[in-house]
């Protein structure tokens, strides 16, 4: 491929890991603070998309509707955190896991019935409707590059979070070490319940905010929810940063697993394979280092 | 995968073969389940669908339209009254033999009607194949059912998957497009929709700079169009239905591709998302074996009596449902409703003209629809038939199956 | 040891009741409990991960499909293949998948366990998926079940369906005996300290990696055979018996029976079948279609369980007879 | 191996480290376990004394230094080709099998001893020698009465017992005792003294303490150590006589017990 078409594919790698990191972030903080693994992660990623699509029908535009979706996606893990992930704690990860693996069937039915099975469009707002030519046939949409700047405020947002921040220095002290958080005096159930809340509230935003260029439908979570847990696991559980670097790694991985063509003694390697190569990363790194590139061990 | 495709002469024949014996076993199961069958009381008929998850809608559709038309025609089945047992495949493979067979099996459906997904629709053929039982394919256009796996108790009322997009290669050589680079899900249905544009296309002289493919269901298509924008083809060709279809055409769009290469595909790139899409399938052709504004008296009634029978318009598939309705009542006329008459059934259902909603068809020798193929072009929310692609396509050919003599 | 002995004959006298099936019930409720029971022994294969070495797998479905496609792979297209000989292969080639997989995941702990198994057997997903090899997502049949000759003299014909079953039975039966054996044994005392306490066993003097892989290895080798069996049954393999669900399922089965309990595991297979033709057969009502949304159930049983039953439906009766209910979950 | 003869060095470590990022918790330590010796560690908490045990017993991997156990090298090995070499040792926090019994701890440990334990097939039970090796170590801290009850169910004190015991099952000759009395009764304690000095006639003894009294009745040599590195090593005489120690350790804590 040539170079200008290889730097498009670069941005184009990036710009996805970006959009995986936003929902990758949220796990990740639930899995190194609280210790909870949550399959349904993928699912508030849906709902967020349809709330966006339902409540922008309503409300009329898009910013209203991830306003009020938002607050929504919040009580909604705050509730479900007090109703059920609570309980998990001291349980072992296999009861999250189960727990979580219903929650998946539970919420793919509810949206069934609450909106149906149909597809559905998010109307791109209207400043951002525009596209920026790269070449003379293919432009680029701003819808897309204002994602990747909301992602990259958000990732520097939560950053300044975790490191400036009192509530940032509890989640620190939860991800390093449990016995410690208890002994700094800390409310750790309120705690658990804010980051519950805060990985969903993310979930759901980056599923209101892609909706627009992915369109709204049946099963859109479960897509995003492995490979959001290959992020998670590259990057090493809990860490922020390591989320981030995996997210970019796979999104080009992703990217160039799709354009590249490989072969290895006629045996068609790439594009075929493309499904695997993600999975195929993520065996490599945790071969190299059992705890992902950023984890601490557990 | 493409059964039919000329390079693949090999699996072809095993398959060839695989009708053979499969057809035999076919007919030697009709002995049991006649034994079985009673002679008077209710028809069963087994419904086995999608009515959760992403295909939900297209079972219901389906369920909905195959019922309408037996009620239209007196709601009996050759005088005999009928009896449903409907059954949820959730468009899941790993469970599809084990559903099949508990309806032939525990139900001991006469009739086995279904599914949608092309991975289930494998299950299904084979218990089919093993029992016997009639079977009745209202949508999966799975190639294989009609091709090497054919056999005389398997009918299918929809398309193969290659069918559809078939004539839009020559449509598009004669548009002028002479260099294509096609793109699809890299799963059954992507890759027979696609062999089939490729045949007609290459056969008429046109050229393929480059297949590509996207894992089955990633819907993350920036890397290829902009692979595709430095092929600078004239054309495109694409499989995708339902939510990636929608992303997809938004994608082409905001991508600045629109208007610039030619878009094209089967239908149902452009069905059911036309919504969701707002505007950013505007003007695209594709060619279907349905589509709006069909100005006949039978398009128009069956629309009208659907959309007040159950509050909601009919799709294609709901008009594959409803031909496969009108299918068994003809079948079963011929026998005055003595499903134990397998065979006379079978003659039947193979003579008998469809008068369908989408024009009037008949069986191939393969058991497939003998269609005329529609070009539609999107304007505004429909997907207006602007013309004739292909008047009686039998396609893949009927002569890829090896029909048992029944 | 009185209550181990009614306990053997209890079972004898149900594995008694079970071989007289074919004999009294049709053809389609043999069919469904030969599935049952090789959900059962797939089960019993996970169980001695989860709920005895502590090993949460949540990719047993790779084995469980692999071993299927490997006889559907290596069968003749219409003539049957031999039993004795595809039956060792498509176990051999599962052992030794989990042998790869497993001397790589082994390497990892909790949650990182969890998703490296899970990113191991959608790996192979795609492979069969994206690939020809096996006919791709449509999946490939098996057109003729092997045969059991030895040297001309046939002692059951798996086309029969009674036979098929009996056959399932008689390995059910095996299987469970095998890994009963097996824990009591020396090997299964170190894998229950390791999942108690691996560090400690490991001062012990005990190289737990090669414990726990041989583990990892038998139950694959295990979960194949149940794949094996399923492929049989209905000739037919397609990718999502590697996928995902698959294993989410089958993990659902251990826990719903009683993980660490061998049996219970077993017993969760049949509940959840029998359950989800419960659920399917919802009908309308209200003007909800409660057999559309049955999922809506299921997913909802599964949460309570999950919240109510952490020893299953064994952990229930144990907890009615002496308390604790003995092999819980470390 | 044969029996090694008294006085000979069965564990020598030679100027072991260990830093976690920029802290040194061991730095430089060289230290050598004899044949019928009792070589104790103490030092204020924080010092490295346990740091130094996982070094020795290999739950820790060395930054530098070198290792031999009866003259081999075992710089690097994992912990259980360690523990096979003979070296046993206990934990300072109690890390056993709480789901089993007293009896089932002491006889897994004992099952170690086994060539392999890779048997599938006959039950464990028809092994007798690890059962009786259990037995044994189970009497030898005292705690026969004890042996069927799940370890959930006994004290603290208790625990500690079947800690030791399990390693006594192992049947080492080289023994790294991480504060075995911590947390027992007077009497108790009185008990593993008494063990000690039984056990030290043919074992050699690494002992971390913080009971004083405990450490020098039953120590022939005491190691100080003050932030990961010696302060001073000799008899019990010189080390009560020396001023650095007084300063740095006894004078300042109290009786030990941070």
């Amino acid at each position: 491929m040539s170079f200008e078409t290889f730097l498009i594919q670069l941005l184009n790698g990036v710009q996805y890991g970006l959009l995986l990191f936003l929902v990758a972030s949220g796990l990740t903080l639930v899995f190194g603070i609280m210790g909870v693994i949550n399959l349904a992660h993928g699912s508030f990623y849906m709902i967020g998309a349809y709330l966006a699509w339902s409540l922008s029908e309503r409300l009329g535009n898009l910013w209203a509707a991830i306003a009020v979706g938002v607050v929504l996606a919040v009580l909604l893990g705050m509730l479900l955190e007090w109703l059920l992930i609570k309980k998990l704690y001291a349980r072992d990860h296999l009861y999250q896991v189960l727990l979580t693996y219903g929650l998946i069937l539970v919420f793919e039915e509810l949206r069934s019935v609450i909106w149906g099975d149909d597809v559905h469009g998010v109307q791109v707002p209207s400043m951002l409707a525009a596209s920026i030519p790269l070449t003379e046939t293919l432009s680029y949409p701003v819808v897309r590059l204002w994602i990747s700047v909301v992602c990259l405020v958000l990732a520097v947002g939560m950053y300044l979070l975790i490191q400036r921040t009192r509530i940032g220095m509890m989640i620190r002290a939860g991800a390093s070490n449990r016995e410690m958080i208890q002994s700094l005096g800390i409310n750790i159930q309120l705690l658990y319940r804010i980051v519950f809340a805060l990985g969903i509230a993310l979930a759901a935003f980056a599923g209101m905010i892609s909706a627009p260029v992915s369109s709204v439908f049946p099963g859109m979570g479960n897509q995003v929810l492995i490979i959001c847990f290959v992020v998670v696991v590259i990057g090493g559980i809990g860490s922020v940063k390591g989320a981030m670097v995996a997210a970019i790694l796979i999104g080009l991985v992703d990217t160039f697993g799709k354009v590249l063509h490989v072969e290895l003694g006629g045996v068609k390697l790439l594009p075929e394979l493309a499904g695997m190569t993600v999975y195929l990363l993520m065996a490599v790194v945790l071969v190299w280092r059992p705890v992902g590139i950023f984890g601490r061990r557990l | 995968m493409s059964e039919f495709r000329k390079t693949n002469a090999g699996r072809r024949k095993f398959l060839q073969d695989g009708a053979a014996v499969g057809g035999a076993v076919a007919l030697a199961g009709l002995l049991p389940s006649v034994a079985m069958a009673q002679g008077a009381g209710k028809i069963k008929l087994g419904l086995m669908l999608p009515y959760s998850g992403t295909y939900g809608q297209i079972g219901v559709g389906i369920t909905n339209a195959f019922k309408l038309a037996i009620e239209e025609n007196g709601g009996k089945l050759g005088g005999r009254d009928i009896e449903y047992v409907t059954l949820d495949d959730e468009s899941e493979p790993s469970k599809a033999a084990d559903n099949a067979n508990r309806l032939v099996n525990r139900d001991k459906v006469d009739v086995l009607v279904g599914t949608v997904h092309s991975g289930v629709q494998m299950g299904m053929v084979k218990i089919a194949r093993e029992s016997g039982v009639l079977h009745i394919i209202p949508n999966a256009g799975v190639a294989a059912a009609t091709t090497g796996l054919c056999a005389p108790n398997i009918f299918r009322t929809s398309f193969a998957n290659a069918q559809p997009a078939y004539p839009m290669g020559k449509i598009a050589v004669d548009k002028g497009i002479k260099n294509v680079v096609t793109l699809a899900w890299r799963y059954g249905a992507g890759e027979e929709s696609v062999e089939g544009f490729k045949d007609n296309f290459v056969k008429h002289g046109g050229r393929i700079v480059k297949d590509l493919w996207l894992p089955f269901p990633n819907v993350e298509f920036q890397a290829l169009l902009t692979e595709i924008a430095s092929l600078k083809p004239d054309g495109v060709f694409v499989f995708f239905a339902g939510g990636g279809a929608a992303k997809f055409l938004r994608d082409w769009q905001a991508a600045g591709l629109k208007g610039k290469i030619t878009l094209m595909g089967a239908g149902f790139l452009t069905d059911g998302v036309l919504e969701a899409v707002g505007g950013a399938a505007e003007g695209i052709e594709t060619t279907l074996h349905y589509g709006d504004g069909i100005e006949t008296p039978k398009n128009k009634a069956f629309r009208l009596a659907f959309a007040k029978a159950y509050k909601m318009q009919p799709d294609v598939y709901a008009v594959q449902g409803y031909d496969a309705g009108l299918l068994l009542v003809a079948g079963m006329r011929a026998v005055k409703g003595d499903i134990r008459r397998k065979k006379e059934i079978i003659a039947a259902m193979e003579k008998v003209e469809i008068d369908s909603p989408r024009g009037k068809w008949r069986m191939s020798a393969a058991h497939n629809p003998i269609q005329d193929i529609y070009l539609r072009k999107v304007v505004g929310l429909e997907n207006k038939v602007i013309g004739v692609a292909q008047r009686a396509l039998d396609y893949p050919p009927a002569s890829l199956c090896k029909m048992p003599p029944h | 040891m009185g209550s181990r002995k009614l306990r053997i004959v209890v079972m004898l006298a149900c594995l008694a009741a079970l071989a007289l099936l074919p004999f009294v019930a049709e053809k389609f409720y043999v069919q469904l409990f030969t599935k049952m029971l090789i959900m059962g022994i797939f089960a019993m294969s996970l169980d001695l991960l989860i709920g005895y070495a502590g090993l949460v797998s949540f990719g047993h479905a790779a084995y469980f499909g692999v071993a299927g496609y490997v006889l559907a792979l290596i069968s003749p297209q219409y003539a049957a293949a031999s039993l004795w000989t595809t039956l060792p292969v498509a176990m051999g080639v599962s052992a030794l998948l989990a042998l790869v997989i497993g001397a790589l995941v082994l390497r990892t702990s909790g949650i990182y366990f969890i998703m490296v198994t899970l990113a191991f057997s959608q790996m192979l997903f795609y492979l069969f998926h994206d690939t020809k090899i096996a006919g791709g997502t449509d999946g490939i049949y098996v057109y003729v079940r092997p045969a059991a000759d030895i040297l001309g003299w046939k002692p059951f014909d798996l086309e029969n369906v009674a036979h098929l079953y009996l056959v399932v039975l008689a390995l059910f039966a095996g299987v469970f005996v095998l890994l009963r054996t097996m824990l009591g044994s020396l090997f299964g005392r170190v894998i229950e300290g390791i999942r108690i306490n691996e560090h400690r066993m490991r001062s012990l003097g005990y190289p737990t990696f090669r414990y726990k892989l041989a583990c990892f290895v038998i139950s694959g080798a295990l979960a194949g055979l149940a794949g094996y069996l399923a492929a049989i049954q209905f000739g037919f393999v397609n990718p999502d018996m590697l996928g995902w669900h698959v294993s989410g399922l089958v993990m659902m089965m251990v826990i719903l029976g009683g993980m660490g309990t061998l049996i219970g595991p077993a017993v969760g297979a049949m509940a959840m079948m029998l359950l989800e033709l419960a659920l399917q057969s919802l009908p309308e009502f209200g003007g909800v279609n409660f057999g559309k949304h049955w999922q809506l159930f299921m997913g909802s049983f599964i949460v309570l369980v999950a919240l109510l039953l952490p020893y299953g439906l064994i952990g229930l009766l144990r907890a009615r007879g002496q308390a604790g209910g003995g092999n819980g979950h470390g | 191996m044969a029996e090694p003869a008294a006085g000979e060095v069965l564990l020598r470590a030679r100027g072991v480290a260990r830093h976690f990022g920029g802290l040194a918790a061991v730095n430089d330590v060289s230290i050598e376990c004899r044949m019928g010796e009792v070589q104790a560690v103490i030092g204020p908490n924080g010092a490295g004394k346990t740091t130094l045990i996982n070094l020795l017993s290999g739950d820790l991997p060395l930054s530098s230094g070198r290792i031999e156990l009866r003259g081999r090298d075992i710089t690097g090995l994992a912990s259980h080709q360690i523990s096979r070499l003979g070296l046993g040792r206990s934990y300072q926090k109690t890390n056993v099998f709480l789901s089993l019994t007293a009896f089932e701890n002491c006889r897994l440990a004992a099952q170690s001893r086994l060539a392999s334990s890779m048997r599938f097939f006959r039950p464990a039970l028809r092994y007798r020698a690890p059962a009786e090796a259990a037995e044994r170590a189970l009497a030898e801290v005292g705690l026969e009465a004890r042996a069927g009850a799940p370890l959930a169910a006994l004290s603290h004190g208790e625990r500690r017992q079947v800690e030791i015991a399990m390693t006594l099952a192992t049947d080492p000759k080289v023994l790294l005792l991480d504060e075995p009395l911590a947390g027992m009764g007077a009497e108790e304690s009185a008990r593993i003294v008494e063990l000690l000095q039984k056990l030290v006639r043919d074992h050699a003894i690494l002992l971390v303490e913080h009971d004083m009294d405990a450490v020098f009745t039953v120590a022939n040599v005491l190691t100080v150590m003050v932030n990961g590195s010696v302060l001073e090593s000799g008899p019990p005489k010189q080390i009560r006589a020396s001023r650095a120690v007084q300063e740095a350790y006894l004078g300042t804590d109290d009786g030990g017990q941070g």
